[in-house]
């Protein structure tokens, strides 16, 4: 199934929490700074619906996204207010795939965990924590999983600063 | 460095024990050394010096032995394991490597003497001593030839088998003692595995003992004479059928004896690092390392006693024809026929240490009881039956 | 580091789990006080610098706890730090043993971004790096596989081979490791006269000695004891954890990304049925054990072996790298290509704002996903089994930490 | 050697005891199998049969610490690791030696700009005798690194005074 018919079906089925979605376009001739997008299409979410779309889109029979192939953050900008949740899901059956995404505001940077729907999701919950400050709540083991336990601040950011010394060994 | 280390002091009283004990069997009459000793005696040295010489002297050539085995079995391993791998293994420490043991030998003896914090220092320090003692303990029943022997006992393999399982109780004190995890399971899985096989080591045994009806080395050798020095070996099924199988269950539970793979899981170096002996460093752990190469030799020397003729070869009735017996041509024949037999021995285990994967712990106890145990019954069983009623009837064994 | 954590097992206590082997009743008798065993991180067996903080009932597993980070090295940072080709030696580095499936999935990325052709001669030497790297990667896995088991010498045999391969990849582009070969829009250079035969060359051998490979370890008995029925992954399990890759076939689910979403030559080569897809059968043990595992990965140098044919066979004079400036700016988007690595999908997540440097550039490690499973995988097994489940997850710690 | 240690002056007997202890050390270095990142691939291609480092005595690859002698630290050495790595060396009976292996372990390589988590070589955490190039080093690289430790073991004092008191 092409982009356009999961999405058809994700409206039909009226999964939770879909706020929209934003396909590549070509740059507008007329406007200079209008760079067009590339790169795949994705589906918007409310984050603090995820695990609810996700175990929509597992357990539908004619989308079956039963794979979460991964997991992640983005930090857009220093001056963005929002983090980006990405997902990718993959059907094994259906064999297509499913670009999701959630703003998530950097003030609040607390979502549930979709652990519950897939445990993959466990370890890369851990990362996007560790490196972003996002909280995931019903996490079943939110500890660093990378970065040492008593390491400071969330190195993805993008106002991350470098640190001068750890343990007594010298950064720079 | 150089500290003083109880292993020598501590196997050289074992052997003299020892030796004291087959002398006083034999009414210092049967020792080699001792008969020489005895003819260059001078008038002022009192009689009782002698057998005290003699036990210095043997003491002595039965260290070097060992520490010589075990050099030059390091030094086997390494080319052995880089032939079979595509490589040359050591080529520039001496002719093809060959001072290569000398030089991890005296590097070891110069390393760092170290204790870790949390260990148990008494049995630290005993535990090698301990293994390689009673390691050098058992060879002294090994004899060299017919007549040179340091010690001839009428129940020579019980005394081997009995010296050679203590080493267990140095694994488990060297385990304990270090305060690590790892040595512990290295020490424990060493203790289940060597009682487990110890029976049908010793019941597997009992099979050339009934057909030489003697637990002594050298007169299990002496039965199995003539035929050209090679058709009365006893693993020859015209011997007796049982043999065969008798030999496999032996070489079976010699390699899990001697913590060789496929059941090298007391030092299983993928999982246990470096099993019991992860936190000796230097000369101690050398002893371990000694330990296990000498007990090689030697448990393929008893191998080759009970299955394989012994002292008999082509190349030893020959030297007796030509050199006569007893002669020294006969004795050289014998002793290099016995020490290569040994060496073809370790060599088969070196190549099955570099060939097979490592079993795990509950497959090496299944097979030590359920399986090898029974079968070595089985076989001692129809040997002995073989023995009773056919071997009689049989004209090449009377 | 002092700050300790109170250890919770995933599973308390034993009773009630099946009995794997059938051989070890008398091992769950026994009960001892439990004892955590640090494996790790210096540990023959833990392909690298992995921890697993064990803790076992004397050689039962109880619980098993992977800790990672051992080799961290902020490669995504990097990656939003410095300009798009510039980063492409950094993929050679988190996956070391499959570098070229790394230079791979993130050119494609980021020419998905860009939206351009590669040069058809450019995709076979792709296709053909690609493949041949992921023989040296499965030769290195059950190598070391059967390393951890106690056997030594095959892996030495393997490395024989691989490292015939990798004089062939220094040939064509200077590096034994790290290549940094394929490149955004194609690859560095052109393969040098006589090299595609020395390729062919190579097929031939290999054929030959991965037979002796696959008498030698993959069916030796002790190997086979050691491996079937251990470690079991079921179907659902493998789904939830979101295992790809020969862990995924190991449980016999037909998914293949070369096959099943086709990118560079796969979709011609699927037409022209070239390999096919080794799937587990259970034939030792359960399905899903870890020796379904290791043939998967044994099987499947052979069909790479026959891809790399088809490349060979199918390969014509032409352009290999199109017209790419030194200083790349990206269409501004956001991209995820996942290929088929060694070790499972290998994802790359780029997003661009149309500058010079990305935005983000996220690396879905397939090693990473897949070693999720170990805290699942063992308790219940033996203290020897948690290597043989390590080895056959076929982990590379750089892709695991990143 | 404890009471003979670096007491004696400079003589024939000495000079060839030296002589002696220094080649045996040189002729057995055993390493530790400790890889840790690329570099690893390339120092288990140095054990394997194309390049062999068994031919000059060191393929003895000891997993312990306690019985190796040579640390050939292979690969990026990040913080959480560090600390291991001084352990592991501490664990080392002396005379010990480490060989930074590659670009990251000499100075942090490619992640020396933005890699927050790398030490900046390996020196920060553990005396290193000798330093190899490239990323990774070739194994041949390898191989001249022992060569060049083993000149450095050649001329160091066991039961002499030193020349150069540190």
């Amino acid at each position: 199934m092409n982009f356009q018919g999961i999405y058809d079906r994700i409206r039909s089925i009226q999964a939770p929490g879909v706020t929209g979605m934003d396909e590549p376009r070509e740059p507008n001739p007329q406007d200079k700074k209008d760079k067009g997008r590339s790169g795949d299409p994705y589906v918007l979410v409310d984050p603090q619906r995820l695990p609810e779309f996700l175990e929509c889109l597992r357990d539908d029979p004619s989308l079956k996204f039963e794979l979460m192939a991964d997991l992640t953050a983005t930090d857009p900008s220093k001056e963005d207010g929002y983090l980006w949740i990405n997902v990718q899901l993959l059907s094994l059956v259906r064999k297509h795939r499913l670009a999701v995404k959630c703003l998530l505001p950097k003030e609040n940077a607390v979502m549930p965990s979709s652990v519950s729907v897939h445990r993959g999701a466990q370890w890369a919950e851990r990362e996007c924590s560790e490196m972003y400050g996002i909280t995931f709540e019903g996490h079943p083991d939110p500890r660093n999983i990378l970065l040492p336990e008593d390491w400071i601040g969330h190195p993805l950011r993008k106002d991350y600063e470098f640190p001068e010394e750890y343990h007594g060994i010298s950064c720079k | 460095m150089l500290t003083f280390d109880p292993a020598i002091g501590f196997s050289s009283a074992v052997l003299a024990v020892q030796s004291a004990e087959s002398g006083l069997k034999d009414g210092f009459g049967t020792n080699a050394i001792q008969d020489f000793l005895v003819g260059v005696k001078p008038e002022y040295v009192p009689a009782w010096a002698v057998p005290l010489t003699a036990i210095g002297i043997a003491i002595g050539i039965v260290l070097a032995i060992v520490s010589v085995l075990a050099m030059f079995s390091t030094w086997l391993e390494r080319k052995v394991s880089g032939h079979i791998q595509c490589r040359f293994g050591p080529m520039r420490v001496g002719w093809h490597g060959w001072l290569q043991p000398l030089a991890d030998g005296v590097k070891l003896l110069l390393k760092e003497d170290m204790i870790p914090l949390g260990a148990d220092r008494t049995l630290y320090v005993i535990a090698p001593a301990l293994v390689l003692a009673s390691l050098l303990g058992a060879m002294a029943a090994f004899p060299l030839t017919e007549t040179f022997y340091f010690a001839n006992f009428g129940l020579g393999i019980f005394m081997i088998l009995a010296l050679t399982s203590t080493t267990t109780i140095g694994v488990v004190m060297a385990g304990w003692s270090s305060n690590s995890k790892w040595s512990l399971y290295g020490a424990m899985r060493e203790a289940a595995q060597v009682v487990a096989y110890e029976i049908p080591l010793g019941i597997s045994l009992l099979v050339p003992i009934m057909v030489a009806g003697s637990f002594n080395l050298i007169e299990v050798s002496q039965g199995q004479g003539g035929g050209y020095g090679i058709l009365n070996w006893n693993i020859w099924p015209w011997v007796n059928p049982f043999m065969l199988p008798a030999f496999v269950l032996f070489f079976v539970a010699i390699l899990a004896e001697t913590k060789r793979a496929p059941f090298d899981l007391p030092e299983a170096e993928s999982e246990l690092v470096a099993g019991f002996m992860t936190e000796y460093s230097g000369i101690r752990w050398s002893f371990f390392f000694m330990e296990e190469y000498a007990a090689m030799f030697l448990y393929c020397v008893v191998g080759s006693f009970f299955f394989f003729g012994g002292f008999e070869s082509p190349v030893t009735s020959l030297a007796e024809s030509v050199g006569g017996t007893n002669s020294l041509l006969h004795q050289l024949g014998a002793a290099s026929t016995i020490v290569l037999k040994g060496f073809a021995g370790v060599f088969l285990m070196m190549w099955l240490r570099w060939t097979l994967p490592r079993v795990r712990i509950d497959q090496v106890m299944t097979m030590g009881y359920k399986y090898l145990t029974p079968l070595a019954l089985v076989c001692v069983l129809g040997a002995g039956l073989w023995e009773a009623f056919i071997a009689p009837h049989l004209w090449w064994r009377s | 580091m002092s700050t300790t954590k109170t250890y919770e097992p995933s599973i308390s206590r034993t009773e009630g789990r099946p009995l794997a082997g059938g051989e070890r009743e008398y091992m769950i008798d026994v009960r001892t006080q439990d004892m955590e065993v640090n494996m790790g991180p210096q540990h023959p067996a833990t392909h690298g610098v992995m921890r697993v903080l064990v803790r076992a009932d004397g050689e039962l597993i109880t619980g098993a706890q992977p800790h990672l980070g051992y080799l961290h090295r902020c490669a995504e940072k990097i990656g939003e730090s410095v300009e798009w080709l510039q980063y492409l030696p950094y993929t050679d580095r988190y996956d070391y043993l499959a570098a070229m499936n790394n230079n791979l999935g993130y050119s494609m990325a980021v020419e998905k971004l860009m939206g351009i052709e590669i040069p058809r001669r450019a995709m076979m030497l792709r296709t053909l790096c690609a493949e041949l790297n992921r023989i040296g990667s499965h030769l290195i896995a059950i190598g070391t596989y059967g390393l951890d088991i106690g056997a030594f010498t095959p892996f030495l045999y393997m490395f024989r081979e691989r490292e015939w391969m990798m004089a062939l990849f220094e040939k064509i582009c200077g590096a034994r490791l790290t290549y940094s070969y394929i490149r955004i829009g194609g690859v560095f250079n052109d393969a040098p006269p006589g090299w595609l035969s020395e390729v062919e060359a190579f097929c031939d051998t290999f054929e030959v000695k991965w037979r002796e490979y696959y008498d030698l370890l993959i069916q030796n008995h002790i190997f086979v004891k050691r491996t079937a029925d251990i470690g079991v992954i079921t179907r659902e399990m493998a789904l939830d954890f979101g295992l790809t890759g020969p862990m995924l076939r190991g449980s016999a689910i037909d998914w293949d990304l070369r096959r099943d979403t086709p990118y560079e030559l796969y979709d011609e080569i699927c037409k022209d049925k070239a390999f096919e897809i080794p799937l587990a059968s259970g034939e030792k043990g359960t399905l899903g054990d870890c020796w379904d595992r290791a043939w998967v990965r044994a099987m499947e140098m052979m069909e790479s072996i026959k891809i790399v044919r088809w490349c060979l066979d199918k390969i014509e004079p032409g352009p290999v790298i199109g017209d790419i400036p030194k200083t790349l700016r990206i269409p501004p988007g956001e991209a995820y290509v996942g290929i088929e690595n060694p070790r499972g999908e290998l994802g790359h997540y780029v997003v661009s704002d149309g500058g010079k440097i990305a935005v983000r550039c996220r690396v879905r490690g397939p090693s990473f996903v897949n070693l999720a499973v170990l805290e699942e995988l063992m308790p219940g097994a033996l203290l020897a089994d948690t290597i043989a489940i390590i080895g056959s997850t076929d982990i590379v710690v750089g892709e695991t930490d990143r | 050697m404890g009471l003979f240690e670096k007491q004696f002056e400079d003589n024939v007997l000495t000079t060839n005891v030296d002589w002696l202890l220094n080649w045996c050390r040189l002729s057995s270095i055993w390493p530790m199998t400790f890889g840790l990142a690329c570099c690893a691939i390339e120092m288990m291609a140095v054990g394997c049969a194309h390049h062999d480092i068994d031919r000059f005595g060191a393929g003895a690859f000891r997993a312990s610490p306690r019985q190796a002698d040579l640390m050939i630290v292979a690969g990026t050495v990040n913080f959480k690791m560090a600390e291991r790595i001084k352990r592991l060396y501490d664990q080392m009976p002396s005379p010990k030696y480490a060989i930074a292996m590659g670009a990251c372990a000499t100075g942090g390589g490619p992640y020396y700009k933005y890699g927050y988590t790398v030490v900046k070589g390996v020196d920060r955490v553990v005396p290193v005798d000798v330093y190899i190039a490239g990323c990774p080093p070739r194994p041949e690289a390898l191989l001249e690194g022992l060569m060049k430790l083993q000149e450095k073991i050649q001329a160091s004092s066991v039961i002499r005074k030193p020349i150069h008191t540190v």
